[in-house]
């Protein structure tokens, strides 16, 4: 074991440049264009070559057996540089065209898909679910798993009017993109924490607790001379923010627990400003290990927009345009009084106008 | 072993295209005892429709306050494999680029100081390498930093920067993302390993607005490259495009939000002065057109989740600014400014974005000592309720300020 | 008389093409101390950049608790002609129609019992005469009555509803505003003249989306015209547009905005299930094209100036209602369904668009007994904090309602 | 005098039937179309013929002398019919378009303009001011004087781009339009209320007036054993909303009561929703009688609208086409941190993309 003198601190992560690739290293900074070849495959071109990337699926939650074939492949085909994307899929960076095809058949042999480029649904940005969190209302990994094999065809083909992103988080913390996506699927409790009296004095800091609440639905009580909290289950609407910060308060609640849905979200300057997701399903149960209910749900909605959006509009452009009656009309999913927004600028949602379509 | 684990709802999700997280780890679970009773005790969330894991404690290396998250299960008697479940978060490099040969050596440490299963990457940024016991967590980091790496953010302290592939292969990248990254991720090491801010801070860095790292949604400070000048052209290049049949007029004219684009013949003009940058034209003509020559970034404050004021994008603070030869002084400058701040009047689990919104976009400009602007804002105030803070004195007829 | 009376500050507005106010109220400032004290106080006010009007009291006529508003002179000693200076607000005919007539016997008595000032109208859409002592107020209000005139409202009341121009002389009038209006004001006589509410209610009604009235902005609750089914198009007229050389496509096609109108050679095509009705087409072409057969009109509730939670427009709580037969009953229900439950819930001056708010639309919905619709928001909520309402019980799997 | 048997109360307004000229009686709900003859002339429609309209600018505080040289006229020209306009025009129903002309002679000999219709400023929507109300920062009738002296030409024309609607208001209750015009100008306080400790007690309600503040500046406090109050001026936004419940605490300030200019609001549902007039020029001062500085800022704006705003655009659709900055670029206005809200949403205002202009 080495000794305390030699034990290193705040040395930061290693500098990048030794990870890039020589053609890369060259055209660095003067990257001329891009071209797509095939779903999954993008060349670049710089005054130096070109580079040609192959992107593949990853399930993200992988072991060192999964990378490890990962790495044997980029030894084989790309000279041993590989990258992941900010979406967790994996990129090969070829300096030979000619070794796209062969590392395809491989990847596909190794069972996973080659895509995710340009008008595809690309890796599910999401979460740790039952795999990690304490926090968590339903599980990440096995949400995305059962959704992307329903719409692994979105991932392999680009046949969709424009790039669509799908995310999924376990709690209302939303850790990844739920906000922002073009298809979210969020888990959530649904029942106001259960308040551990006995654990919570010790815990738990009162007044850190009572300012978590986004709702001010936390009182400081007293129960048999103790001092705890309480909780005005009119106002409390589930998000685990007490959770967070007074392990005293979990809301975990198998019978109400569940998934919701929501649209129309993007990140993007491209054309319209970045919009948040909102609303369409409020509630569909927990149901693993493939969640029908969900699964079936995304994928109407993803057929909905593949056959009516025009070119390059993204799920929240094309609501924007044909309007919200008709996206529900559309897709049949009922309008409740749950997608009527009562949270801080909820009066910034209401309709101050006579737009309508009738 | 693996042999004696029934997985029957588990099993269902080995079938199907998409490549499966379980199958993968099944191939560990021969190996471990982490990854045996992970799927043991996920199995048992599967039946139950419930997670069983405790809340986390403190637990991380010495000197460090961020990078661990502390993970136990909630059943250690029936999986004694995750009894301790910790996470470790390393600092991934710029632009999530490897070389076999460094990462092998990292999965050697994990495989054997771990579960040796990865979240390639988290959410933030980080390689995640996840599971292992308290008692693991010294050796990993010792044979981490021995091998050149270090560890990531959590808690309330600088979150692990990151950024998108940019200049490395992209030929919209408007600054030098991976070196931007680089420079305040070593800048700022102690920010990052020791929580000592009110809460959270996440930098992501996008090399154009197309960004690609979502930088306006998932970071307390995106820095998000942009030009002030002309869109370049290549009018022969775009003849081709015009040749090869694409349908200019729907794909790109109809598109651009300001309708500042006309083509005439094989032609295209650009009325610069009305363009917003939004990429959408050099997006589908990218060997037509590409970013000016006055690049830089603008920087955007206080992206966040829901919790708890409700989920914000960035707002525009800085809406122009650029690195010149290599110096990053002024965006050190910059930060700190920001930081100190924001340590001084934010409050306790405040987030920068709620602290602006609280306090009001105008004095956190004073405070930070930059100058308003309308590119700050989609307009105007609409509502009269204005602090005036130049008046007239009862004495004369000149304007003062408090 | 006038003649003593200097106002070199006032001579100023007697310049320039715009008809003067001040050479109107010199003209009665021979015949009535109203006038000439209104004028000396006026200047003063000129020289001294401020009011001297003192705060109202509560003066009225018998039985009514609105229609007048109290105004004192904080001068009375140096301007005893407008020491009183009360306004009476009488309640306007419908569409501000009037014969010179009728006119003409309210201008005697006001001459007779004060100022023979006038706002014709005031923005509420009274007739205003402005300016009595408070003796006159109950001989002004009888002789007022004997000619069939009332008074409007004031204080925390229904306040008198306006409308449009309408079908008396609008071709886009989807419903009757002037009947509506006329029922209205007959129907809630009570509620006009004795004030009983939390505050304020003001009814607007405009005949379609231009909203001649500004109902969207300055009613409580505006009642805008609309239709349901396709816009009616006369292809003919609309080839004359063509023909006389128009430029359709920069001023209708281009301007539509959903982008849902084409033209081929001299034929108009709508795909009406895309319009949102804004009228702007109808505007430019009206000779070619008008609303549906399936007219009748959107409620929109909230509207107000910015005191004190910052101003609101309307918005939709009923997307589409008409009248049938003349039967104004379901109008009447609705009314009275909302002005109960704003009485139960509101707060003292708490206008009905800052209730709203606060207790949230869907439980507003709720209380007036009315169902959710799309047509109501923008878009749905974006935050997860939702309260949920159904829920599953530990015995069984059947939902159920709390 | 009457008996008190004779008091009728609750009649309402007279029947609106009997003021309608009857060729509009004839045509009630039935117009076929419209068409404009000149500025401030019109001609509608229906299958019992036309009528033609001519609208006359009144300043609305009008005595009975004006009003029956009005009738007079209506006598003579419109068989004695005629109405009011929603913004305070007098309008003038001929069945005999020979009439329009002569009609027109005898307004403008009357002192009066003929205008206001299709692409015109019209009649400004305004308020008491110094001539009636208690809480006036500034006086009303004069401004609009001073303005529409200054903008007459595009009252008598119709060159504009699109209607142009002017309001002024003289304090925040802003009884009016100014919260939706495309020009506004609104008078306001500057400087916190007064407080009058001696009159407060007796003649304001300590809670409704501590309730009344809009930024809980007030707090009730006790002097010399009277409960009266005390106002955080730090908060303070002089919106006199204190003193309409409590008039012992008046906000004139002749020395800092001035004109604010704001721009941009619509409300017709043409082309784009309505919209919130929005701050252009914060202060302005007081400069009776004729308030240069007011009319030449609002001049300059028509002027920078009329030369470049597109056909039908209206200054809101026109400023959002271009931009705020180049708005304020154009108009030479200094942007400043008072045009940065800080009010409940604000945070919605702020801009959260990288769309601006360079
Ligand atoms: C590799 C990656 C950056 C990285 O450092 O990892 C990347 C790379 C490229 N992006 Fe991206 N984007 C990447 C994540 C993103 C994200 C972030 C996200 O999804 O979380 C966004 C914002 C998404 C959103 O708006 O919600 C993003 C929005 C875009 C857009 C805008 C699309 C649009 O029209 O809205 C473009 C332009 C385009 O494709 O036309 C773009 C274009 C590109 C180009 C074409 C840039 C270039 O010239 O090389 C690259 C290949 C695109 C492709 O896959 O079709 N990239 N791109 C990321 C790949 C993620 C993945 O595995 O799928
Ligand atoms: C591991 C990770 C999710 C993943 O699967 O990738 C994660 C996991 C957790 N996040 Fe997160 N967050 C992760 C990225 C995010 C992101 C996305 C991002 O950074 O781009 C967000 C949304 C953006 C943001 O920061 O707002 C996010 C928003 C939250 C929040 C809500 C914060 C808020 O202000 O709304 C919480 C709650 C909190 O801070 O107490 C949270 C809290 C947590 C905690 C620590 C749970 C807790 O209550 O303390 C989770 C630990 C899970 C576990 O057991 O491992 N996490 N978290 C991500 C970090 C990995 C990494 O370092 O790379
Ligand atoms: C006379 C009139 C202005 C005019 O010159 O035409 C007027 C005059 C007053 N208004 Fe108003 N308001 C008048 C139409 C409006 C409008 C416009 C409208 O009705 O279309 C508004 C904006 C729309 C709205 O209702 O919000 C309006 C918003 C206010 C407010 C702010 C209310 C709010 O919730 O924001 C107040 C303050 C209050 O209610 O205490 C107010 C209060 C007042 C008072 C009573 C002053 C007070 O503090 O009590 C003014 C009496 C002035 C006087 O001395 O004569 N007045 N007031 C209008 C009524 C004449 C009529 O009956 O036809
Ligand atoms: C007479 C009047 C109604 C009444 O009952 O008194 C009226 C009458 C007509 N309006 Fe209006 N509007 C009248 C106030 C309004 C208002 C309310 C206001 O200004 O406070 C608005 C909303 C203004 C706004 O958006 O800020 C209004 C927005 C319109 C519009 C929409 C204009 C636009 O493009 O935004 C039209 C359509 C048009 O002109 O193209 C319209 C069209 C018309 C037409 C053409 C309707 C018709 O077919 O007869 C009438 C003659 C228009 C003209 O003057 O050019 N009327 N009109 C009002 C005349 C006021 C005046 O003296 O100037
Ligand atoms: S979204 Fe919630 S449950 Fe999922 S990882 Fe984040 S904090 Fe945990
Ligand atoms: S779950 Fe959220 S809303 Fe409910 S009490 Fe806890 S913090 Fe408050
Ligand atoms: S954000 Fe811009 S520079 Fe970065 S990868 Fe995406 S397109 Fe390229
Ligand atoms: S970048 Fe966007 S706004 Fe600018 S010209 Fe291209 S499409 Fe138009
Ligand atoms: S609101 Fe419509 S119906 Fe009424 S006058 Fe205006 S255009 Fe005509
Ligand atoms: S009314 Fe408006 S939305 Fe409908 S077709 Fe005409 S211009 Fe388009
Ligand atoms: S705007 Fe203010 S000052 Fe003017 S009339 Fe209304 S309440 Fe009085
Ligand atoms: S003027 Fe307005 S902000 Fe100031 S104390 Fe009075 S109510 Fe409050």
């Amino acid at each position: 074991m080495a000794t305390e003198a030699k034990r290193v601190t705040d040395i930061g992560p290693p500098q990048y440049e030794q990870f890039l690739h020589p053609i890369i290293k060259d055209n660095y900074g003067k990257w001329l264009y891009h071209d797509s070849i095939k779903p999954g495959v993008l060349s670049h071109t710089g005054p130096a070559g070109t580079i040609f990337t192959v992107r593949c699926a990853s399930p993200r939650l992988v072991s060192v057996n999964f990378l490890r074939d990962i790495m044997d492949l980029a030894d084989k085909y790309s000279d041993g540089y590989f990258r992941f994307t900010s979406r967790n899929n994996i990129e090969f960076l070829l300096a030979k065209e000619e070794n796209i095809d062969p590392l395809i058949v491989d990847l596909n042999a190794m069972g996973t898909l080659v895509g995710g480029t340009n008008n595809a649904i690309s890796n599910v940005v999401h979460t740790q679910g039952w795999v990690h969190c304490h926090s968590a209302a339903t599980d990440a990994s096995g949400l995305v798993k059962a959704v992307m094999d329903e719409l692994a065809e979105y991932f392999t083909s680009e046949k969709l009017p424009a790039k669509l992103r799908v995310a999924v988080a376990c709690c209302l913390n939303m850790c990844g993109a739920v906000h922002a996506s073009d298809i979210a699927i969020l888990g959530l409790h649904r029942t106001p924490p259960r308040i551990d009296n006995n654990a919570l004095p010790n815990q738990c800091e009162i007044p850190t607790t009572v300012a978590s609440c986004p709702n001010n639905a936390i009182r400081p009580t007293s129960i048999e001379g103790k001092t705890t909290v309480k909780v005005d289950e009119d106002k409390c609407m589930y998000c685990g923010n007490c959770f967070t910060v007074c392990p005293a308060m979990p809301l975990a609640d198998p019978l109400n627990d569940g998934v919701s849905i929501w649209v129309g979200g993007k990140i993007s300057n491209a054309r319209t400003e970045p919009m948040f997701t909102k609303l369409a399903i409020p509630y569909l149960p927990n149901n693993p290990p493939r969640w029908p209910e969900v699964t079936d749900a995304v994928k109407k909605i993803v057929e909905l927009y593949a056959a009516n959006a025009r070119p390059f509009e993204r799920v929240g452009e094309w609501i924007n345009r044909i309007g919200w009656e008709k996206f529900f009309d559309m897709s049949g999913i009922e309008f409740t009084k749950y997608h009527l927004d009562d949270f801080r600028h909820a009066g910034t949602t209401y309709r101050r106008s006579l737009h309508n379509r009738y | 072993m693996a042999d004696d684990l029934k997985t029957p709802l588990l099993d269902e999700l080995e079938k199907g295209p998409w490549p499966s997280f379980i199958t993968d780890i099944k191939s560990m679970a021969g190996k471990n005892d982490y990854c045996k009773d992970l799927l043991g005790q996920l199995e048992k969330s599967y039946e139950d429709k419930r997670g069983y894991w405790k809340h986390g404690g403190l637990v991380g290396v010495m000197g460090y306050g961020g990078g661990v998250i502390g993970r136990y299960s909630a059943l250690p008697d029936e999986f004694p494999g995750v009894s301790h479940f910790h996470t470790v978060r390393v600092n991934q490099p710029s632009g999530w680029f490897y070389t076999t040969d460094a990462l092998r050596e990292i999965m050697d440490i994990w495989e054997e100081h771990g579960s040796g299963l990865t979240n390639m990457h988290g959410s933030t940024g980080d390689m995640v390498l996840l599971g292992t016991r308290t008692e693991e967590l010294e050796p990993i980091f010792r044979a981490l930093t021995a091998k050149g790496w270090d560890l990531g953010g959590s808690g309330s302290d600088l979150r692990t920067p990151s950024c998108c592939v940019g200049p490395a292969r992209c030929e919209m990248a408007c600054y030098d993302t991976l070196a931007m990254t680089y420079d305040l991720t070593k800048s700022y090491q102690d920010e990052l390993h020791r929580p000592m801010f009110n809460y959270k801070y996440k930098i992501k860095m996008s090399g154009c607005p197309n960004d690609c790292t979502a930088a306006i949604a998932r970071s307390d400070m995106g820095i998000i490259g942009i030009w002030r000048d002309d869109i370049k052209v290549d009018q022969a290049a775009f003849a081709e495009y015009v040749d090869s049949g694409m349908d200019i007029q729907g794909a790109v004219v109809d598109l651009c939000p300001t309708g500042c684009i006309t083509v005439e013949g094989k032609e295209i003009n650009i009325d610069d002065s009305d363009c917003v940058k939004c990429m959408h034209c050099l997006n589908r003509l990218p060997k037509a057109l590409s970013p000016g020559d006055d690049k830089g970034f603008a920087v955007c404050l206080g992206a966040k989740a829901p919790i708890v004021e409700g989920a914000l994008f960035g707002s525009v603070i800085i809406p122009f600014m650029k690195i010149e030869d290599g110096d990053f002084e002024p965006m050190h400058d910059l930060i700190e400014r920001i930081w100190e701040f924001w340590d001084e009047h934010g409050t306790s689990r405040e987030r920068i974005g709620e602290f602006i919104e609280r306090i009001s976009l105008a004095t956190f400009l004073e405070g930070i000592g930059e100058d308003p602007s309308p590119k700050m804002v989609k307009a105007p105030r609409d509502n009269p309720y204005i602090f005036y803070e130049e008046y007239y004195e009862e004495e004369g007829a000149s304007a003062s300020e408090e």
